[in-house]
């Protein structure tokens, strides 16, 4: 051990310092925040937005942004909770069936977004807007508006059962960032995520199917936009269009105050993971403190700006776009 | 082109509905009862012309104005204007162009139909004050008039946001052993309702006896932060809107009351005046302001006649005489 | 004349093809009086775009300007009352503000500027939401139109907001191709690290056309507001998404260097005929979305220039 | 083996590549030289099937192949290391290694590390390079990093039968003389199993190397000759068209320097990490060369004195006016001028034109009011295209879109029409072939007879002492030694090795 942190050490462990000095913080304004009960409720606002920021985190390591996600969430949700009622609605019957029906879709729904990307060479954040709105469009037509509930006591099991103090959902979604973390580190195509936000036309020199890992980079996301969509269900009991509401700008602002850069080839899914808890955190913290609601806005965007000075070596980058 | 039609003049107007979205079960409804108006008069449901602002201004009045050209003026329109400054633009465009117009919700209190001759047709309200009052008091009678609430609110901006507030505050005027906690906006929205109800639970612990949503979708939110940690049921809600999934809550005994507006009636009806003051049916400036400015029914859902409500109004849709203009309202708005 | 020399003007073509389609279908929609009303209502739409083109440009992206709009709602309506038309170049200033202060988290504090702005946003937000005392707010009609009168109603047919937004647009046009400034942001979008070894000023550029963008935000709240006679925190919500998508569509990337604010004015009338068409061609209310999505789709394959971006992220 | 037979190849109004015939033999090294946008690059695409001929055939062993995109022409043996940085600086050596070619590590989808460590430290082996492939390839020189690329192309030792072809465009532009000797061993060891095309625009390397040498001008081969009957006189003057002097680095031209005017002083200048206790003068009209091996702090001088780096200890100096805040707007405004190395990045603004490239750093002198007057813009660049004969359709040609060399005259351009009287060369003729070499002396000599004082940082040690009145040796950040150089009595290469290492 050498006797002091290094610089980049340092910078590496910043956001969860920034996450830790924030816990301080609340606490000292108001000492409820810091109980086993407390951190069980912002586990479980989290775990959604997680799941998306999760996705999101890859697509940004590759240097591209998505934007679809609350399309990709409101078409999965939508077409799991049909899925479930129609055969039955119950997790003990063959509606278990709707669990890996609503990953393929959401594999679905990212594949045809990346491939609208990579085939037609149009910019991520256009083609993944636009196939976001088609995303929207597709679940309201077929809820027609309407709102499917999800009540299977089974199911919401995930939300009213509790382990160690903590819902089954805040477990299983451990586990799937545990999953995301094993795809980042020890498959090629999480590697290849790194090359390609390394630097793009490298690794097509380099004889890599630039193309291919970029559509696969979506449809992966999607998979983890369709475990937030579950979640999301099994946390409210209803499926609709607007279940994927705001998920956009709170997982892609998780994933920069984490510590990912925007401009890919950095970061990862424990940075996202520490990023999506500050956010919360924030969140729940503002009203814990009693905060009035109109200055809420403001002071996320500060505590943000914040974060995200701290938590990026900032020394090394001439300018950022 | 447009002045040319007087009162009267326009033989099959289009009909469009201008409303917020389409994944809301209250504007569902305001566009179910369009629609089964539409139906009324012999067209297929899809004649009904949706104009969706998603919650924007400035797409509800350019999608106004574009339809206004391309029927040139010959429209008869239904229309909550999203925000109560458009109201104004959008009445000055459909006037100017001879077309007919029914407003809904939000205007601004300067804006008279009377003040436009024909072709401002209507605006009609809700009163939204008496019947959170009333909610109000029904949750702050079962929790014995003691205890600690906490609110959440629509859209802080919204009118119907700012008269439910001011309900619950008449109705805490008369139950002094009360505390109000908090009381935070969430936006008309599930998910922020449910994490900041899970947030007051931290803040205020056992403390909190009885909860005020300003509308069904954030007492969702809500209810399921409860059930989350097994409270659902325990601590009292209620809400307002009377959706049907709300009127079910209330069967299980997880909320306590809720206040229906029939949107579905308000929906056709907003349309039929629009209409058959286009088709020359009745002569708007005839009637008396209190006419052309007036307040919608309300019904309060509680759990005595939950039953009966689910029956007649969600399990069953009434059938309405789509000439009755006035019959159901609820008096004129009063400033 | 080859396909490559084609490409600078599939943008406008694009928007041709797409009138004359809808028109095709329903020729009232190519009236006369029917495209400058279409044109007329998409100006404080555009006016914002106009904006967030000189952010775009030099590769950033301004995600504050709704958000500046609705707090100027806000804002001119409470100042009306004390300033009289001097509330324009009080709310003017306050949106140049907002964006310096985006321009500065931004660059000096080197927070990328999607995440800066979002910020930055918050805080307008909330300064929108504490003016208005939570409500929305009305202008005194006399007041108004002794004010801020010229800004509505029409000369010469031609709506208002139509000739102001015209008149931005050269003084824009003018701004980015004659002079230091435009080029200096031409030079910062195309390679920033070669304007920084040029000496120019890279930051202080790059602060200013956050600036633009906020102060051509607040001209559009605030015509916006004259309009509607009145504020609210919320009032100008729905503008972000087809302003960013006026400025894309139009044929400046995300990359900077490229494209425009002419690009922007067509990337404007596309977003606005693509709204309207729905109307003319019936699209049925719950596939609305899906058919925005799905044209944009297509006018953005159309529209982008892919030579001028050597990989498309 | 491998044959070319009338290949084009046409850019938007270029043609880069005009009927073409070309054929490397088994086990043979080719050269292939021309000046600066003569093909070289393009060729090789279009072998490495990062281009697609327009015109003609490529053939392998007869065959007529096309290949869509590197990954095919890897798969038929042939691997390219590039001229610019290729390896992807955020992931591991042996990452970088492997790049698109995992799937040998990986079982039940899982990749594992250890196997491929152990075989990427096999293939560094074959290149003598002793580092972890763990290693974050940023973290290694540009040296380091060319032997990597090598190393790379060498895994298709294993993964191909048969033939390799390999192609190196400008290997030993980053190089050091003795890495530059490690890689022609190399090469020459690798013969038994590989064909080399080599691309160099050093002559001498060249002719060392190869054993054909192929010569294109403006897109077409105008000569192909053996290498051992070859002159580099007579290359070269097939290469430009016209003869290259005797007198290289013109030194006849080279005048002494106004030992009065102090340009620029350094006094124990420091910079931790980088150098310290730097100090030295700069005066008119003297041209003063820093030497020293990659990494020596030679380049952190340059950006402070220029200002991209800022000062921690000590003193710049700059005309009389000690500098007090470092910016490159501050040093534009003394007068300083700068040429980067990385001219592509830091030098031109692709996507903008000649005429904007040259009057960025000074767009003041061509405004009023904030407005700029476009028409004296573009003069100033038509007589600047033809003072330094660069070759562009006109000034309103894109800077992205020219070749090397004259992408660097119109950076030498933007500073000289500015007024800069301090110049700064870094590696200014890298990249650059022989008649654009020469241009850029010719101008480093007027600039002198100007009374312009000129920092360099050479591309070659001969180039160093040939144009430089001072040397300064640099060595881990500190001056070890200081040489006069006037016409006659300069130092020699030896001289100056000596403190280098
Ligand atoms: N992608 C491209 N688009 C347009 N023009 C190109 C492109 N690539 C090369 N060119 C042009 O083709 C010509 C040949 O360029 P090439 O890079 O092959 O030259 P080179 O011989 O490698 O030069 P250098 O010695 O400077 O490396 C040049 O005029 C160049 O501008
Ligand atoms: N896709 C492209 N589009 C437009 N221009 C290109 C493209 N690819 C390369 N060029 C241009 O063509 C020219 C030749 O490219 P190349 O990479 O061979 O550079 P070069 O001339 O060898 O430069 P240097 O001498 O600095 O190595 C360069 O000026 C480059 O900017
Ligand atoms: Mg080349
Ligand atoms: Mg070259």
């Amino acid at each position: 051990m050498s006797n002091l942190a290094s610089r980049g050490d340092l910078q590496r462990w910043a956001p969860l310092l920034v996450l830790v000095a924030l816990i301080v913080f609340f606490t000292l304004v108001n000492p409820n925040f810091l109980s086993l009960k407390n951190f069980a409720r912002i586990s479980i606002s989290a775990t959604p937005p997680l799941m998306v920021a999760i996705g999101a985190t890859f697509i940004i390591i590759m240097g591209s942004i998505d934007l679809s996600m609350e399309g990709s969430v409101a078409v999965c949700a939508v077409i799991f909770a049909t899925l479930f009622t129609a055969l039955g609605g119950t997790l003990g019957g063959w509606g278990w069936v709707a669990l890996p029906a609503c990953l393929i879709v959401g594999a679905i729904c990212g594949l045809v977004t990346g491939t609208v990307h990579v085939g037609l060479r149009i910019p991520s954040f256009m083609a993944s807007l636009s196939m976001g709105f088609v995303g929207i469009g597709l679940s309201l037509m077929m809820t027609g508006g309407d709102r499917i509930r999800v009540e299977d006591p089974l199911f919401r099991s995930l939300l009213t059962q509790r382990f160690l103090g903590f819902p089954l959902m805040v477990h299983v979604a451990f586990a799937v960032l545990l999953a995301a973390w094993f795809i980042q580190r020890k498959t090629t195509l999480g590697r290849n995520f790194y090359a390609v936000g390394g630097g793009e036309e490298l690794a097509h020199a380099s004889g890599l199917n630039v193309r291919r890992v970029r559509i696969a980079g979506f449809a992966l996301a999607g998979v983890f936009y369709a475990f937030g969509a579950l979640f999301a269900v099994a946390q409210l009991g209803i499926a609709e269009t607007a279940t994927g509401y705001n998920f956009m700008f709170v997982s892609i602002t998780s994933i920069v105050v984490g510590g990912t850069a925007l401009w890919g080839g950095s970061g990862g899914v424990w940075n996202t993971l520490v990023g999506v808890l500050i956010v919360n955190v924030i969140n729940n913290g503002m009203i814990v403190m009693g905060l009035p609601r109109y200055v809420q806005d403001g002071v996320l965007g500060l505590l943000v700006i914040i974060a995200v000075v701290l938590s990026t070596d900032r020394k090394s980058l001439a300018f950022v776009k | 082109a447009g002045r040319a039609h007087a009162a009267g003049a326009i033989e099959d107007p289009t009909i469009a509905w201008s409303y917020r979205d389409r994944t809301n079960p209250y504007w569902n409804s305001i566009v179910s009862g369009g629609e089964s108006f539409v139906e009324s008069l012999g067209k297929p449901k899809s004649a009904l012309v949706h104009l969706i602002n998603e919650g924007s201004s400035e797409k509800s009045l350019a999608d106004v104005k574009a339809l206004l050209g391309k029927t040139d003026g010959k429209l008869a329109l239904a229309i909550d204007a999203n925000d109560s400054p458009n109201a104004r633009p959008v009445v000055e465009a459909v006037v100017a162009k001879g077309a007919f117009v029914s407003t809904i919700w939000n205007k601004t209190d300067d804006l008279h139909p009377w003040d436009f001759g024909d072709n401002y047709v209507s605006h009609m309200s809700w009163s939204d004050i008496g019947p959170a009052e009333q909610t109000a008091t029904i949750l702050l009678k079962a929790m014995g008039g003691k205890g600690a609430i906490v609110g959440l609110g629509g859209i802080a901006s919204n009118n119907p946001a700012i008269e439910r507030r001011t309900g619950l505050d008449n109705a805490l005027k008369n139950f002094p052993d009360v505390k109000l906690l908090d009381y935070q906006a969430a936006d008309w929205d599930t998910q922020k309702a449910n994490s900041i109800m899970s947030s007051y639970l931290t803040r205020f612990g056992d403390e909190i006896t009885g909860v005020f949503c300003a509308n069904d979708t954030m007492a969702y939110g809500v209810l399921e932060a409860l059930r989350a940690e097994g409270l659902a049921g325990q601590i009292p809600v209620v809400a307002y809107d009377g959706n049907a999934q709300a009127v079910d809550l209330i069967l299980a005994g997880e909320l306590l009351a809720t206040v229906s507006t029939n949107p579905h009636w308000g929906g056709g009806i907003t349309a039929a005046l629009a209409y058959y003051a286009a088709t020359g049916a009745f002569k708007p400036s005839d009637e008396p302001h209190e006419h052309r400015e007036f307040n919608g029914p309300t019904v309060l859902i509680t759990k005595a006649d939950a039953e009966e409500f689910k029956k007649k109004y969600i399990d069953a849709t009434p059938t309405y005489d789509w000439k009755d203009f006035w019959g159901p309202s609820a008096g004129p708005i009063t400033y | 004349m080859n396909l490559h020399s084609l490409k600078k003007h599939f943008p406008w073509m694009t928007l041709v093809a797409l009138t004359l389609f809808v028109g095709i279908l329903d020729p009232n929609f190519l009236r006369l009086d029917n495209l400058i009303a279409l044109a007329g209502d998409i100006s404080t739409l555009f006016i914002m775009a106009l904006g967030i083109t000189f952010v775009i440009y030099i590769g950033s992206i301004d995600l504050s300007a709704q958000s500046v709009a609705n707090m100027i709602t806000v804002l001119a309506t409470l100042f009306l009352a004390q300033l009289g038309w001097f509330a324009a170049p009080v709310c003017i200033a306050i949106g140049a503000l907002f964006g310096l202060v985006s321009g500065y988290v931004s660059n000096r504090l080197k927070v990328p500027s999607f995440i800066a702005t979002l910020a930055v946003g918050g805080i307008a937000l909330s300064v929108g939401q504490y003016a208005s005392g939570q409500k929305a707010l009305y202008m005194d009609a006399g007041l108004r139109n002794e004010a801020f009168g010229w800004i509505i109603g029409t000369t010469a047919g031609l709506p208002r907001e139509m000739i102001i937004a015209f008149v931005l647009l050269v003084v824009a046009l003018i701004i980015e191709r004659r002079t230091v400034l435009g080029r200096a942001l031409q030079a910062i979008g195309a390679g920033e690290p070669a304007a920084i070894a040029s000496g120019l000023r890279v930051n202080r550029y790059k602060m200013i056309a956050f600036a633009i963008s906020g102060a051509f935000a607040a001209m559009a709240g605030l015509i916006f507001a004259v309009k509607l006679s009145g504020g609210s925190p919320v009032m100008a919500n729905g503008f972000l998404l087809p302003a960013i998508v006026a400025v894309l569509v139009g044929g400046t990337p995300l990359t900077g260097g490229v494209g425009g604010v002419l690009n922007t004015f067509i990337g404007a009338l596309i977003v606005a005929v693509i709204r309207t068409s729905m109307l003319y061609l019936n699209v049925p209310p719950t596939a609305q979305q899906i058919f925005f999505g799905l044209v944009l789709v297509g006018a953005i394959a159309l529209t982008i220039d892919r030579s001028k971006v050597r990989t498309v992220k | 083996m491998f044959e070319l037979r009338k290949v084009e190849k046409n850019f938007p109004n270029v043609r880069a590549l005009k009927a073409i015939d070309f054929e490397i033999r088994r086990g043979e090294i080719v050269g292939l030289v021309g000046e600066n946008g003569a093909g070289k690059s393009t060729l090789m695409k279009v072998i490495y099937g990062a281009y697609q001929h327009d015109g003609g055939e490529v053939l392998i062993d007869g065959k007529a192949v096309r290949f869509e995109n590197p990954r095919q022409a890897m798969q038929k043996g042939i691997g390219m290391v590039f001229q610019e940085q290729s390896l992807i600086p955020n992931l591991s050596v042996m990452e970088n290694i492997f790049l698109g070619f995992e799937q040998q590590f990986v079982k039940l989808g899982v990749v594992n590390w250890k196997k491929m460590a152990a075989a990427a430290r096999y293939q560094l082996a074959k290149v003598k390079l002793d580092i972890d492939p763990k290693t974050i390839t940023s973290k290694l020189s540009f040296a380091q990093r060319q032997l990597v690329e090598l190393a790379k192309v060498l895994t298709l030792e294993e993964r191909v039968d048969g033939e390799l072809v390999i192609l190196l465009d400008e290997p030993t532009s980053v190089l050091a003389k003795e890495e530059v000797e490690l890689l022609f061993k190399l090469v020459r060891e690798l013969r038994s199993r590989a064909a080399f095309i080599f691309v160099s625009h050093r002559l001498d390397e060249v002719l060392e190397l190869a054993d054909r040498i192929y010569v294109m001008k403006d897109g077409e081969v105008v000569d192909h000759v053996s290498s051992a009957e070859a002159s580099a006189e007579n290359i070269q003057h097939k290469m430009v068209g016209r003869d290259i002097s005797k007198e290289y680095y013109r030194e006849e031209k080279q005048l002494a320097y106004d030992a009065d005017r102090v340009l620029v002083e350094l006094e124990k200048a420091t910079l931790p990490g980088h150098y310290q206790d730097i100090s030295f003068q700069l005066h008119a009209g003297e041209v003063l060369a820093l030497v020293g091996t990659e990494g020596s702090g030679r380049e952190a001088i340059l950006r402070t004195i220029f200002g991209l780096q800022k000062l921690v200890l000590g003193t710049v100096t700059i005309k009389g006016c000690k500098v007090e805040s470092f910016s490159a707007e501050a040093g534009v405004a003394s007068g300083v001028g700068y040429i980067p190395r990385e001219r592509k990045i830091e030098g031109i603004v692709g996507g903008m034109n000649v005429y904007e490239n040259i009057t960025l750093s000074q767009m003041s002198h061509y405004s009023r009011f904030g407005f700029l007057r476009i028409g004296d813009e573009k003069a100033t660049a038509r007589d600047w295209i033809s003072k330094l004969s660069i070759k562009a359709s006109s000034e309103l040609a894109d800077c992205g879109n020219l070749s090397g060399g004259n992408q660097q005259k119109v950076v030498l351009a933007k500073w000289r029409s500015g007024g800069s009287d301090i110049i700064l060369l870094d590696h200014p003729t890298r990249g650059l072939d022989i008649g654009a070499k020469e241009d850029v002396y010719e101008m480093v000599r007027a600039m002198n007879a100007d009374g312009v004082g000129i920092i360099l940082i050479a591309d070659t040690l001969e180039e160093a002492i040939g144009l430089s009145h001072t040397i300064l040796v640099i060595k881990d950040g500190a001056i070890q030694k200081r040489f006069e150089g006037s016409p006659g009595a300069k130092p020699s290469l030896f001289d100056l090795v000596h403190y280098m290492i």
